[in-house]
């Protein structure tokens, strides 16, 4: 068996070979189920980590699926950036497995349990395929696989808000796939090819007579990804679906699938167009502005929507727009620090945004807790919950020492290269924004209510507080060893502008 | 490709299209849409595409028809109510 | 207001997308870079390389199979979104609103039904089997044997359809199909070469090779078929089970 | 605007007809069923203008019957795609149309406007 060979599919085997075991499984007991999901992402994830080592810039992993060579096959091509989203995926993975183990619970029947392990295991494959696939027909395919599922995922709960959230949120994610199809087929009939590198050939020479055509390609693909990543005149889906979800899953969304419109944006704008799409780089750049001024109005939207909340769950909802936002303008500015930012602010985001939600979730499953106002003296009864948040606070708002310090500085840094300092003044106005909605929270959690501490409210479980903790450790351990990351990703940013 | 076929499928399929919008009776609706996915599949033999015809006609015409009806019947069968 | 300032904005829409469409390759023209690109090679070398006539069982089981792949996904994760939704059919007691109609089927449909069954049932394997040298497949004829599992479902009636097919059987056929496309790929895992290839190593091309690589995608295309019909027929007994009905006692047919 | 090309061009054109109507229906009609009925026609005028760009005139079926090479094929992988592609569509129905059931199940109703209107935070 030649394992280091098949590597690069196996990610994504895995998890649907253990997506199909689940319901098998769940018919012989329905208590191992968890436990299968649990081995399943953890096998995932250490086939994912253990690809670190053989992804360098400019050096990427091409794999060929069947034996047919690119632009007649499938190829899964792993570069710098899709190797930092399959750690992220498969690492939270485990975790959010690990959190819905007590929180499903009682949150579902038991015989719906094993189909909910399913489709999470379901929507892990579809994320990493997405991530790593170098085709866009086949990036289609995995869109819409995350997409059914978190689509039932928001409204597995049955409860009667979460199925109008999950119904408008089909609505319009429907609608964006058939966008992106249109796309495809846009970009098909001129180009006559699906794989991401020959499209970006073909692109370069392409007779000035279809350009009109590839640019109305361009612009579906942007739509139909920014409904996904829920950019800011899109979003409208966003705050219901991902605050009404049971909170493992608000986790998943916010943390893990929004990013995956994100990555949708930089694939096409970077990999399929790129700075040489047909010696028109003036409509490619002037896309980018576009692109760049709806994330700058998502970082200013989302966090003065996140302030006026009074719902803890909507609150964190909205601020993730706002993150969405900067991840957006990082990439679109054009400058390898803002591109490198933006991608170590999906990281620093999906960690400390996942956070959020689980702690959420512990308040909401102690006590029922979700307006902010309730959550007086909480700090002292519920310590390592309320602790988590208030890590995992610092680095949504960036301050140092935590990873989403660190993201916003290159983001900063990336404006100040291409001399936008509108959007530099954005950047520190929404972190200030941020600062407001936070620190709100973290004022309730530890500076009212009773002095002493409540001795009837405990803890969660600790498989509920673990993760959340571990989570918010991990901000921290990113901000302060930023050198294991940031230079990879600087120097693969680089090479991308070059091209 | 038989020009004149064409002409007279693209108008059927526009006007069941434009039947299944206007319709307010949803089982209506729901019959017209299995016309329109016939029609679809009328259309991919034109173009060529036996494999598509054959999956249109059953999973169009046939199972999200059977979808659809069962939804109606175990919801509402007028729309504005 | 808001339709005609809907119907104003679709408008202007559709003279954009127009705009673009007067750019694009005109239809039917055979020099299109879609003809001359990637396809070529398909119809030239398609059925020699992949080892079915029909080009495009070639494309969706061999050139491109990882994407069917993906599709068995869907199609696995929307039965597992209604189910996670809906609930399975409670077995032997579930009643529909199909069994519960005063408007009883006719026996002339019952008959019709009756006979026409096995007949429709013969038309989906053949489609199954005969996917790889003419019209036809595993999702066609899947399509076909859920369609006709639900036609005799809703003339006969739910219990007496679920008393037929065990559960268990049915939740294994369910993930039947990806099952089957991973035990393939990972044969070619075991044999180092790449996920999905059908020729493997230490066999000679030419007939044998030919005759594994068709082996292997008849049963991907059983596989399929099969799972595509289950997945089909759980979809739609979940959808039509009345859950007010369910716990009323079970009333003996005539 | 080249009136010759676009008659040509009849299923494109049309096809993009069918793609405003399906969005029209989508934006417009209250009632959910009807929007998925407006989705499916949406997702349908894509199949139909991708594999009309595949069309050859006077092309064959992509099925290869024993010992004709040299035919005039029509263009397979569009085919191919939109096989995936009415899966993804009926999968899509499906799970809406469950929700409608479970929708109808709590608020009686199927009237977008009513859902939004009856929701009290």
């Amino acid at each position: 068996m030649n394992a280091s060979f098949n590597h690069p599919v196996l990610i994504v085997v895995v998890p649907l070979l253990f997506a199909a075991l689940c319901p098998i499984i769940g018919l012989i007991r329905r208590s191992l189920v968890v436990w299968l999901a649990l081995f399943g992402t953890a096998c995932t994830s250490f086939l994912a980590l253990s690809l670190i080592g053989r992804v360098t810039p400019g050096n990427d992993l091409s794999y060929h699926l069947g034996g047919w060579e690119p632009p007649w096959g499938i190829e899964i091509r792993i570069d710098t950036f899709g190797l930092l989203m399959v750690c992220v995926i498969s690492t939270l993975g485990i975790l959010l497995v690990l959190y819905s183990w007590k929180y499903m619970e009682r949150e579902l029947p038991a015989n719906r349990l094993s189909y909910y392990y399913t489709l999470l295991m379901l929507i892990y494959t579809a994320m990493l395929g997405f991530s790593i696939t170098g085709d866009i027909f086949n990036m289609f395919v995995f869109m819409e696989i995350f997409a059914i599922t978190s689509y039932a995922l928001v409204a597995v709960t049955g409860e009667k808000r979460a199925l109008r959230a999950a119904f408008k949120y089909l609505l319009m994610g429907a609608t964006s796939s058939v966008c992106v199809l249109l796309a495809i087929t846009f970009l098909y009939s001129v180009t006559g090819s699906l794989n991401m590198l020959d499209i970006s050939n073909t692109l370069a020479e392409l007779s000035p007579d279809y350009i009109r055509v590839a640019l109305a390609a361009l612009v579906f693909f942007i739509t139909g990804f920014s409904v996904k990543a829920a950019l800011f005149p899109v979003h409208v889906w966003l705050p219901e679906a991902h605050s009404i979800a049971p909170s493992p899953v608000s986790a998943l969304l916010s943390a893990l699938v929004i990013k995956m419109g994100v990555f949708g944006i930089f694939r096409i704008l970077f990999t399929v167009y790129g700075p040489g799409f047909a010696n028109e780089t003036a409509n490619w750049k002037s896309l980018n502005e576009v692109v760049a001024w709806a994330a700058a109005l998502s970082i200013l939207a989302g966090a003065a929507f996140a302030i006026a909340q009074k719902d803890l769950k909507l609150m964190i909802a909205y601020s993730s727009i706002s993150h969405i936002g900067y991840i957006v303008l990082g990439i679109c500015l054009l400058s390898y620090h803002g591109t490198a930012g933006g991608f170590y602010n999906v990281l620093a985001h999906a960690m400390g945004k996942a956070s959020f939600f689980l702690v959420a979730g512990c308040f909401l499953y102690k006590k029922g807790f979700r307006r902010i106002e309730d959550l007086k003296g909480l700090g002292r009864s519920m310590p390592i919950s309320s602790g988590a948040f208030a890590l995992a606070s610092l680095s949504v708002i960036g301050l140092p020492p935590s990873a989403g310090f660190i993201a916003k500085w290159n983001i900063l840094w990336g404006c100040l290269d291409s001399r936008k300092y509108l959007f530099a003044g954005v950047v520190l106005l929404g972190s200030v924004l941020a600062a407001v909605y936070c620190l709100k929270v973290v004022y309730y959690l530890f500076f009212t209510g009773p002095r002493m501490r409540d001795t009837r409210i405990e803890e969660a479980p600790a498989a509920m507080y673990v993760p959340a903790a571990l989570l918010s450790l991990g901000t921290l351990f990113f901000g302060i060893f930023s050198g294991l990351i940031l230079p990879s990703l600087n120097s693969a940013s680089r090479i991308l502008m070059i091209r | 490709m038989n020009w004149t076929l064409n002409l007279v499928l693209l108008t059927f399929l526009v006007g069941t299209a434009f039947a299944m919008i206007m319709l307010k009776d949803l089982l209506a609706a729901a019959v017209v849409f299995s016309a329109y996915s016939l029609i679809m599949a009328i259309m991919w033999s034109q173009l060529r595409a036996p494999d598509l015809a054959l999956t249109e006609a059953a999973v169009g015409a046939g199972v999200t028809t059977v979808l659809f009806v069962i939804t109606i019947f175990r919801t509402v069968r007028k729309e504005n109510r | 207001m808001k339709k005609l300032f809907v119907i104003l904005a679709l408008a202007a829409l559709g003279v954009v997308l127009l705009w673009v469409v007067g750019k694009m390759p005109e239809m039917g023209d055979s020099r299109t870079p879609d003809k001359t690109h990637v396809v070529p090679r398909y119809i030239e070398d398609g059925v020699k390389e992949a080892g079915a006539e029909n080009l495009i069982t070639d494309v969706i089981l061999n050139y491109r199979g990882y994407d069917t792949m993906g599709e068995v996904a869907v199609i696995f994760s929307a039965l597992c979104a209604v189910i996670a939704l809906l609930d399975r059919e409670k077995r032997g007691v579930s009643r529909s609103a199909v069994d519960a109609s005063q408007v009883r089927s006719s026996r002339i449909v019952r008959v019709t039904v009756r006979i026409l069954f096995p007949v429709i049932f013969l038309f989906a394997v053949y489609l199954i089997l005969h996917g790889e040298n003419s019209a036809g497949g595993g999702f066609q004829g899947g399509a076909v044997i859920g369609a006709s599992i639900i036609v005799f479902t809703l003339v006969f009636t739910l219990i007496e359809s679920t008393r037929d097919i065990p559960l268990t059987l049915r939740v294994i056929l369910e993930s039947l199909s990806v099952l089957t496309f991973l035990a393939v790929g990972f044969i070619g895992v075991f044999k180092g070469v790449e996920f999905l290839t059908y020729i493997l190593p230490g066999l000679s091309p030419g007939v044998a090779g030919a005759l594994r690589s068709q082996v292997f995608m008849m049963s991907i295309e059983i596989a399929i078929g099969v799972a595509v019909g289950a997945i089909f027929t759980s979809i739609v007994f979940a959808m039509i089970k009345e859950e007010n009905f369910e716990l009323e006692p079970h009333i003996p047919e005539p | 605007m080249n009136w010759s090309r676009i008659f040509q061009n009849l299923n494109y054109a049309v096809s993009l007809l069918l793609f405003l109507m399906g969005l029209y229906t989508l934006a417009m009609k209250p009632n959910l069923i009807k929007k998925i009925m407006g989705l499916n026609i949406l997702e349908t005028s894509v199949f139909l203008f991708i594999v009309s760009i595949g069309m050859v005139d006077s092309g064959q079926a992509p099925v290869m019957a024993h010992g004709a090479a040299q035919q005039v094929v029509v263009n397979p992988i569009p085919q191919a795609l939109i096989l995936t592609g009415i899966v993804v569509a009926v999968s899509t129905t499906a799970v809406s149309l469950s929700l409608c059931i479970r929708i109808h199940q709590k608020y009686g109703s199927l009237d977008a406007c009513e859902i939004l209107g009856r929701e009290v935070a």
